[in-house]
């Protein structure tokens, strides 16, 4: 598969590797009433779909930049490729 | 009918006209005792204990394309019970158990062919985890035999003990281990289940569920509405797809897995290998093509296909552990989509919706599985109570902390 | 012995030798270089231009952008990711770099030694890409001069960067893994040429 | 020398290149030709000498011969030669080469003849003519479809001990030597603009198209002549004949930089995003490789574009015996006459369904070779001249053991005649090559006027399909579509190319009336010739329900040879669409998958074999440790010395006590430099690392180091390691050898995914920095004498998890750590990595006077266990901190990775597992890692397992065997006498539970 890099542009599938789910990204709150129930979501339930998926890539091989790719599972296409950090940013994480 | 060696001769001499359908293909009665959604080789096998174990025979079996043509069809064929863990050992050895003894159970020759499986440890820490397994493996009544370096040269002389960058130190032998004729496994259990009564049901999509007041009453498909007391979903690498509809969010995640044959040769391997060092490992069909296969494409994929560095990695591997196979080639190369669950260890459960079952997560190892996963589901089915060698496959075992974790990898799916 | 070398400490160089290996091929040949100092320049969350002026000011020059190399001077700097860089200089005169590159960005800027984290080979001669072509999936028939591409080599991450487009390179890998990367470049020379 | 290869040999020498030499000795030799008069070349076949010539395929070297039978089948052992002249055979494959080289299921007809191959016929015993196992034959009616499945079932131990290896022994093709391959392999990585796939005319015009409009074009072919079918036919291009068209088109390729040519290059899949895999045969034309020189390369191509141009593959018509050798496909004939100047036979027969059989007819004609035949199933079939036709017209039968001598038909008239002839030459129609549109989700889609399917459906992202790959099959039209495609595909890349004028080219229409098996006949019709699939087995696997064409395919064997049924799928397909009363299209197909032909394991792995399979990395003083003859181990790709032998010591035990003793009594060297470095800095360092490490950072004083313990988010422990605080706003971090790269990626994600705010950055730094653990109680003053002496190292100025930056040997930068795995007074001192010889021979120098000893990593792993220190047995994914005995480390006061998580119930169950010690009640006796625990008495089952042990050694201090492992409760059984049981190999040792923390448990050693 080829990842158009925000950044370097079309680079090779083999040079990243592989998280998951891009809602690994929204790590709850561990302060929260339902800590243990919310965790325990995020970590362990999956949508799975079949179909547009945002998922995590960290350029291993590159530059190092965890990336956020929205790709049909399938078919493989690639729609979409952004830099994590400013999705993570966008999605209201901070310190 | 039986099948047997007579009624072969008998046939080839009067033209072949007494073989009747393997299975029959009903249309959809108006409903069922249980429907079992998935005609691979676990809904199949539930079917046939359904009705061979506990006398329930009004049962259908819906498959969206043809019989075994998921992971069924798709697989490597190795049946073994070398697993570690208590949660997992007894039903693996369960399963063994009813692979030696399937094709009289069932009147069909699988080929279950136990021709031992060698794990080959490269470190001092690899045979220090095979000495704990294979000690598992014994207490839970299994086989095992740890191997030096000496005594894997004297099964397989021809692998590499001359300049491997991973020197092979031993290897946990597992006998009783083998291979089965994948295909034959699914006909086998479709026509055990159709001769007892099952409806198999081809070409037929499960679309929705039909949920009322928090009971399953059926399942709507491409062939109209199908009433049941009990839906057991048992499709694998759709798991979530399937369960999506009933509103569930799954455990699972779908990922392919590539699977190659060679051409035909005549013997090279007699028993199972698998590298300790790479992503390799191999055993020769009845035909003679050798099998093999190695790791994950590692992404999210419902796609039953992969991609090259999956392929140059595995068979990097199978050079590095026998170099007489540089002029061997690669014939065919397919790929299956696995549920790996985020511990690596299935489930065979209720959901929280009355009447409605799930069976998955089988990751990569569901083959080897089949017989006991049946067993284990019709049980729950039957019974709805847990088979004793089943008890830990419970989709509430992350939210308990109780995971099953062969590997030692955490909720990571595509590690398992 | 360079101006800091004068310890009782002898350098050996990353293929374990006191020589630098050289390996000549019709039309190419191979380098060891071990003559260059680094050191890596990560800006601070916002201090991302307070960081390139700075440093401009130290190199002569200012950083390399994403993908690419410069040279100022002694200087050479090369892009390793967001708001990264790896600066070079010549061993003898700039062992101590990072402490220098660390005063020139002082709190806008986090600084790393890296000289002996790295090997590297520099490629010359007219094979080049038909050498590299079987090493790296980078493209380099269509690179251009101040290319930096961070890319692997028989299963080792290495940088890659353009000198001459075709006629020379330089490919920057593990240190511990040298003999690795150089029997990889030699067996894909003699493969070629 | 037998009388035989004396008399070929004696014959084949009279050869000279000249074309009335080439009949005199290859009796089916014809004239003309593409091999123009080449070298000659001297082969051997089964032992047997042969001639032939530059430019021929064993196959058409042993047919100019008058060989025609050159296999077996695989199933019933029927005499079989080659059907096509082509990568699809299914019949005429050999082992080509011997000793490590030998390459079995190679097919003639695509095995490029050399001076000196070596060829044996397969799967026949004792040989090709007399197979004893052709015994098979006689009994295929008990062998059909899928019979094994209804039998060898009783009883049951008889089919792993008798049907089973006699099944196995029988099946498969060719053989392997069991010899390493001795050449090297390959792989590089190409990018372009265009990759054209298949330079026939469609290919070749495409080629010109993009290459003289500049644009980046790789034009691949399988074959090692380019042109196709060009060099099969007669008819010319403009005012050129095909082959001088083709080499015309070749030179302009040539002189093009922006072109690359690559004749003998099977493009082997279509992967995602335009990635194609390519395999070039760089030497497999030639007896040996030249030293250093691969045989076979892999590309994996990137291209912005492709065009498939790959084609068309001739099908067969099923009939009774439509296997001898001799039958073969019509265009096949016409290829071996027209570009190999060979004929299979001098006399030979023509069997079609559609025009194009018709030309097989007239060029075999027009080379002198007698037609005493044409038999076509229309009735309305068009004229032949200097041929019999007969219209309407079936063949039913052949005769002829080992070869074919006749065919039997059944004319329009009903009446049956048998006409003679050595081959026959059978058309059934063209199917696309559509397989590469089929490698992702293409499924194609049927043409009634081709009758034929052609690239339909999803394919494979930015690919075109041209020429008769696309079912255009007429030469005008795929110089048409091969220019146009090349013009469309560029346009999207926004190049501009010009189709221009295309010369003038045959442009017949496709004449084909389906016709796939004749139905007359009680015996055998081939399908699959191969795997000896015929229509009775398609039939009885219809009546059985295996009906679905995968059902079809995996019950019958159809089209799972090695050449994947490209000859037999559609025949099988049909059959099976008249049996179900539905439509081909209806039936559908089975699934192509790469590889378009089957590929090597050697080029599949490249250079990356033998010591080469992974990079090796070496530990700074890799160097000196083999000077003193260390012993080396595989730690993941790191090569360490595992102990020191010294003269005298005949066991590893002998070393390693050794160096523990030496290292606990005074002072020991080791070389540490594979833990993991991270070097950790910015405003938020000290937070970033309170949420990576279970425990408490944020308050490390500046100088000092800390142990930490990091839990994935499940709440499991996966790495421990060290921090050690340089500055307010740096830390460096130390990881496990094996977890260095997990552990930086999750370091990354946390701070770009989870904390993206915060000011850290992180950058490795293992390899930079040659680290050396010096320990033992003579550790302090080894150092003193290397440590330059302005940086006091004392106990007090100076101690215990203490962290500086100092200098060595007259000045040389360092980095100085007192930390202790071992339990001793001891540090880790680090210096740039080219000094780490220096560094480790400067210590071993100074350590002279005290004795110092280098040790290796099982001393190393001794004096941890001996200390209970966990390490990888230990943290193997499933244990938590409180496993470990160190749960009350996790902080509840802080956020951090893992934190909520741990405290599910299941994971802090009163029985939980902790980490213990084990010393065996009878100190001579041994424990073994990987033993289960059990109470001391009651049984010994899975039922009533306690626990494990994780990692075991001898203590040479303790003079004991000791393990330590997990046992349920542990930590509140200390005292107690359990048995470690290891069934595995027969061990149960009795062993009293003890604190993990052998020797000096109170710390006092490594304070002082």
């Amino acid at each position: 598969m080829i990842i158009n890099h925000p950044i370097l542009g079309p680079r090779d599938s083999q040079e990243f590797t592989y998280l998951g789910d891009a809602s690994l990204i929204d790590r709850p709150d561990w302060q929260a009433d339902n800590a243990a129930d919310q965790f325990h979501d995020y970590l362990y339930l999956r949508d799975n779909p079949a179909g547009e998926h945002r998922e995590l890539w960290f350029h291993e091989q590159g530059d190092r930049s965890w990336l956020v790719v929205t790709r049909n599972t399938v078919t493989h296409e690639i729609l979409n490729v952004e830099l994590a950090r400013d999705v993570a940013r966008a999605r209201g994480r901070s310190k | 009918m039986r099948y047997s060696g007579l009624k072969v001769i008998k046939e080839a001499l009067t033209g072949h006209k007494g073989w009747r359908p393997t299975w029959r293909d009903p249309e959809p009665k108006k409903s069922y005792d249980v429907v079992i959604i998935g005609g691979g080789g676990h809904g199949l096998a539930t079917a046939y204990y359904l009705a061979k174990n506990h006398n329930i025979t009004n049962v259908a079996v819906i498959e969206k394309g043809w019989i075994g043509g998921g992971n069924v069809g798709r697989n490597t064929t190795i049946i073994r019970s070398n697993y570690l863990l208590d949660g997992n050992e007894p039903f693996y050895e369960l399963s063994l158990k009813l692979w030696e003894g399937l094709e009289q159970d069932f009147n069909y020759n699988a080929m279950v062919s136990q021709r031992g499986i060698l794990n080959l440890v490269h470190t001092d820490a690899q045979r220090d985890a095979a000495r704990r397994r294979g000690n598992a493996m014994i207490l839970n009544g299994s086989d095992a035999e740890l191997l030096d370096t000496d005594g894997v040269r004297a099964m397989y002389p021809f692998l590499n003990f001359n300049n491997a960058r991973f020197p092979i130190k031993g290897g946990l032998l597992h006998r009783r281990g083998g291979t089965v004729r994948h295909d034959a496994v699914a006909w086998g259990y479709a026509r055990g289940a159709d001769l007892r009564g099952v409806d198999i049901i081809q070409n037929c999509e499960v679309t929705g569920f039909k949920i009322e007041n928090g009971k399953c009453l059926g399942v709507e498909t491409t062939k109209g509405f199908i009433g049941a007391n009990k839906v057991a979903s048992c499709v694998a690498g759709s798991s979530s797809r399937v369960m999506e509809k009933a509103g569930m969010r799954l455990p699972i995640e779908s990922h392919v897995l590539q699977a190659f044959v060679s051409e035909g040769l005549k013997p090279v391997l007699d028993g199972v290998i698998t590298f300790g060092a790479g992503h390799f490992y191999c055993s020769q069909s009845d035909k003679g093509g050798l099998v093999f296969g190695g790791d994950l494409d590692m992404y999210n994929s419902y796609a039953q296909r992969g991609n090259l560095p999956v392929v140059e990695d595995v068979m990097e591997g199978g050079m590095a552990l026998i170099p007489a196979l540089g002029r061997v080639r690669m014939l065919r190369s397919w790929g299956g989509i696995m549920d790996m669950s985020m511990d690596g260890s299935p489930f065979i459960d209720k959901t929280h919706i009355d009447g409605l079952y799930f069976n998955g997560g089988w990751c990569y190892g569901g083959f080897k599985a089949t017989p006991a996963s049946g067993w284990c589901y019709a049980h729950l089915l039957a019974t709805d109570t847990p088979h004793k060698v089943a008890t830990a496959y419970r989709l509430d075992r992350f939210r308990k902390g109780l995971m099953i974790d062969e590997k030692g990898q955490g909720a990571q799916p595509n590690l398992h | 012995m360079g101006k800091f070398d004068n310890h009782g400490l002898k350098a050996i160089s990353p293929l374990g030798g006191h020589e630098r290996r050289v390996d000549v091929f019709t039309g190419l040949q191979i380098r060891e270089v071990t003559d260059r100092a680094l050191a890596s320049l990560a800006a601070r969350q916002g201090s991302e231009d307070a960081v390139k002026s700075a440093v401009a000011s130290y190199l002569g020059g200012a950083l390399p952008e994403p993908a690419c190399w410069t040279e100022h001077g002694v200087f050479a700097a090369w892009w390793m990711g967001p708001d990264l860089w790896m600066v070079s200089a010549p061993h003898d005169s700039h062992e101590l770099m990072a402490g220098e590159l660390k005063q020139a960005v002082g709190e806008a800027g986090s600084v790393v030694e890296q000289t002996d984290g790295w090997c590297r080979f520099d490629m010359e001669g007219p094979r080049c890409c038909d050498v590299l072509e079987r090493l790296s999936n980078a493209n380099v028939r269509a690179g251009k001069a101040g290319d930096a591409t961070r890319t692997s080599m028989e299963h080792l991450g290495v940088f890659l960067l353009c000198q001459m487009p075709g006629q020379g390179y330089s490919i920057i890998g593990p240190r511990s893994s040298a003999a690795s990367l150089h029997h990889a470049l030699v067996a894909a020379a003699k493969s070629v040429i | 020398m037998t009388d035989a290869v004396m008399n070929a040999g004696r014959v084949a020498f009279q050869a000279d290149g000249g074309t009335g030499a080439r009949k005199g000795v290859q009796v089916n030799r014809l004239d003309g030709g593409l091999i123009k008069g080449g070298k000659p070349l001297s082969f051997t076949f089964d032992g047997k000498r042969f001639k032939g010539f530059e430019g021929d395929t064993l196959a058409s070297a042993l047919l100019a011969n008058g060989v025609r039978l050159m296999g077996r089948s695989f199933k019933y052992h029927r005499p079989r030669g080659p059907l096509t002249s082509g990568s699809e055979e299914p019949n005429a494959l050999v082992e080509l080469r011997s000793g490590g080289r030998q390459e079995p299921n190679t097919r003639a007809t695509v095995a490029e003849l050399y001076d000196g191959l070596e060829a044996n016929s397969q799967n026949r015993w004792p040989s090709l003519q007399h197979d004893f196992m052709a015994i098979n034959d006689r009994f295929s009616n008990f062998l059909t479809a899928g019979f094994y499945y209804k039998t060898f079932m009783w009883p049951a131990a008889f089919w792993e001990k008798l049907y089973e290896p006699i099944i196995r022994k029988a099946a498969g093709l060719g053989s392997i030597s069991f010899e390493a391959d001795p050449d090297a392999y390959d792989k590089g990585f190409l990018h372009c603009d265009l990759l054209v796939i298949g330079a026939g005319p469609t290919g070749l015009m495409a080629a010109l198209t993009a290459g003289r409009a500049g644009a980046q074009v790789i034009i691949a072919d399988e074959d090692f002549l380019l042109g196709g079918r060009l060099n099969a036919e007669t008819f010319g291009i403009g005012d050129l004949t095909g082959a001088a068209w083709v080499e015309q088109a070749q030179a302009e390729l040539a002189a093009m930089p922006n072109v690359r040519v690559m004749p003998r290059t099977t493009i082997i899949g279509a992967f995602d995003h335009g990635i194609y895999g390519a395999v070039e045969r760089t030497a497999d034309h030639v007896l040996a490789p030249e030293a250093g020189k691969p045989r076979q390369i892999l590309w994996r191509i990137y291209s912005k574009r492709a065009m498939l141009a790959a084609g068309a593959t001739e099908r067969p018509i099923a009939f009774e015996n439509n296997d001898r050798p001799g039958v073969m496909l019509a265009g096949a004939v016409r290829a071996y006459a027209n570009r190999w100047a060979v004929t299979p036979d001098q006399t030979v027969a023509v069997f079609t369904n559609n025009d194009d059989g018709h030309r097989t007819a007239a060029d075999l004609i027009a080379k002198g070779v007698k037609v005493t035949a044409v038999i076509d199933t229309r009735a309305d079939a068009p004229a032949v001249e200097g041929a019999e036709l007969f219209a309407g017209a079936q063949v039913i039968d052949t005769k002829g053991r080992l070869g074919l001598e006749s065919v039997r038909l059944r004319l329009a008239s009903g009446i049956t005649r048998d006409v003679p002839c050595g081959a026959l030459a059978v058309s059934g129609g063209w199917n696309p090559n559509v397989h590469l549109t089929c490698h992702q989700r293409g499924r194609p889609a049927w043409r009634e006027d081709i009758a034929a399917f052609v690239p339909a459906g999803e394919l494979p992202q930015n690919m075109v399909v041209a020429g008769a790959a696309n079912g255009d099959f007429s030469t005008a039209a795929a110089l048409r579509a091969g220019a146009d495609g090349a013009v469309a595909a560029l346009s999207e890349l926004g190049i501009e190319a010009k189709a221009g004028d295309l010369p003038e080219a045959e442009d017949a229409p496709v004449n084909v009336t389906p016709f796939w098996y004749v139905k007359e006949g009680k015996g055998r019709a081939w399908l699959d010739q191969q795997n000896d699939v015929t229509v009775k087995d398609v039939k009885l696997a219809h009546q059985e329900n295996f009906r679905s064409v995968e059902h079809l395919k995996r019950y019958t064997t159809l089209g799972m040879a090695t050449d994947q049924g490209k000859t037999s799928n559609m025949g099988g397909l049909a059959i099976m669409a008249e049996l179900a009363g539905k439509q081909i299209p209806e039936v559908g197909t089975t699934m192509f998958r790469p590889p378009y032909t089957p590929v090597s394991f050697g080029v599949m792995a490249g250079r990356s074999v033998g010591e080469e399979f992974r990079p090796t990395r070496k530990t700074p003083s890799h160097k000196w440790a083999e000077e003193q003859g260390a012993v080396f181990v595989e730690v993941g790709q790191w090569l360490r010395a595992q102990w020191f032998p010294q003269a005298g010591e005949t066991h590893w035990r002998q070393s390693v006590d050794r160096e523990v003793l030496q290292a606990r009594n005074s002072v020991g060297v080791c070389d540490v430099t594979t833990l993991g470095k991270i070097d950790v800095q910015g405003k938020d360092a000290a937070e970033f690392l309170n949420k990576m490490y279970a425990n408490a950072f944020a308050k490390l004083p500046v100088g000092k180091v800390r142990y930490g313990l990091m839990l994935r988010e499940d709440g499991i422990a996966y790495d421990d390691g060290t921090a050690a605080r340089f500055a307010e706003d740096h830390f460096v971090v130390t990881t496990t050898t094996a977890n260095a790269v997990l552990v930086y990626r999750n370091m990354e994600f946390a701070r770009q995914c989870l904390f993206p705010d915060m000011d850290v950055q992180l950058i490795s730094t293992t390899e930079a920095w040659a680290q050396f653990a010096v320990a033992g109680p003579n550790a302090r003053k080894l150092l003193q004498k290397v440590v330059d002496p302005e940086f006091d190292i004392s106990n007090e100025a100076f101690p215990f998890m203490g962290c500086g930056e100092i200098t060595v040997a007259g000045g040389c930068r360092a980095r100085l750590f007192r930390i202790s795995f071992s339990g001793e007074l001891a540090y880790e001192i680090a210096v740039p990595t080219r000094y780490g010889d220096a560094m480790i021979r400067k210590l071993m120098e100074a350590g002279e006077e005290f004795g110092a000893v280098p040790y290796g990593t099982e001393a190393l792993g001794v004096m941890r266990i001996e200390k209970g220190h966990a390490a990888g047995n230990e943290l193997n994914g499933t244990t938590s901190a409180l496993n470990l005995g160190m749960g009350r480390m996790v902080s509840k006061k802080k956020d951090c990775i893992g934190n909520v998580l741990s405290e599910r119930e299941g994971m802090n169950q009163d029985d939980a597992l902790k980490l213990v010690g084990f010393k065996p009640v009878d100190s001579s006796a041994t424990v073994y890692a990987g033993a289960h625990l059990m109470n001391s008495d009651g049984e010994v089952s899975a039922a009533t397992d306690q626990g494990y042990i994780t990692s075991v050694a001898y203590s040479p201090v303790l003079k004991s065997s000791i393990g330590i492992g997990f046992l349920k409760n542990g930590d509140a059984r200390k005292g107690e006498v359990i048995r470690a049981v290891n069934p595995l190999e027969g061990h149960e040792t009795q062993v009293e539970v003890v604190s993990a923390h052998f020797v000096d448990p109170e710390g006092e050693r490594l304070r002082g």
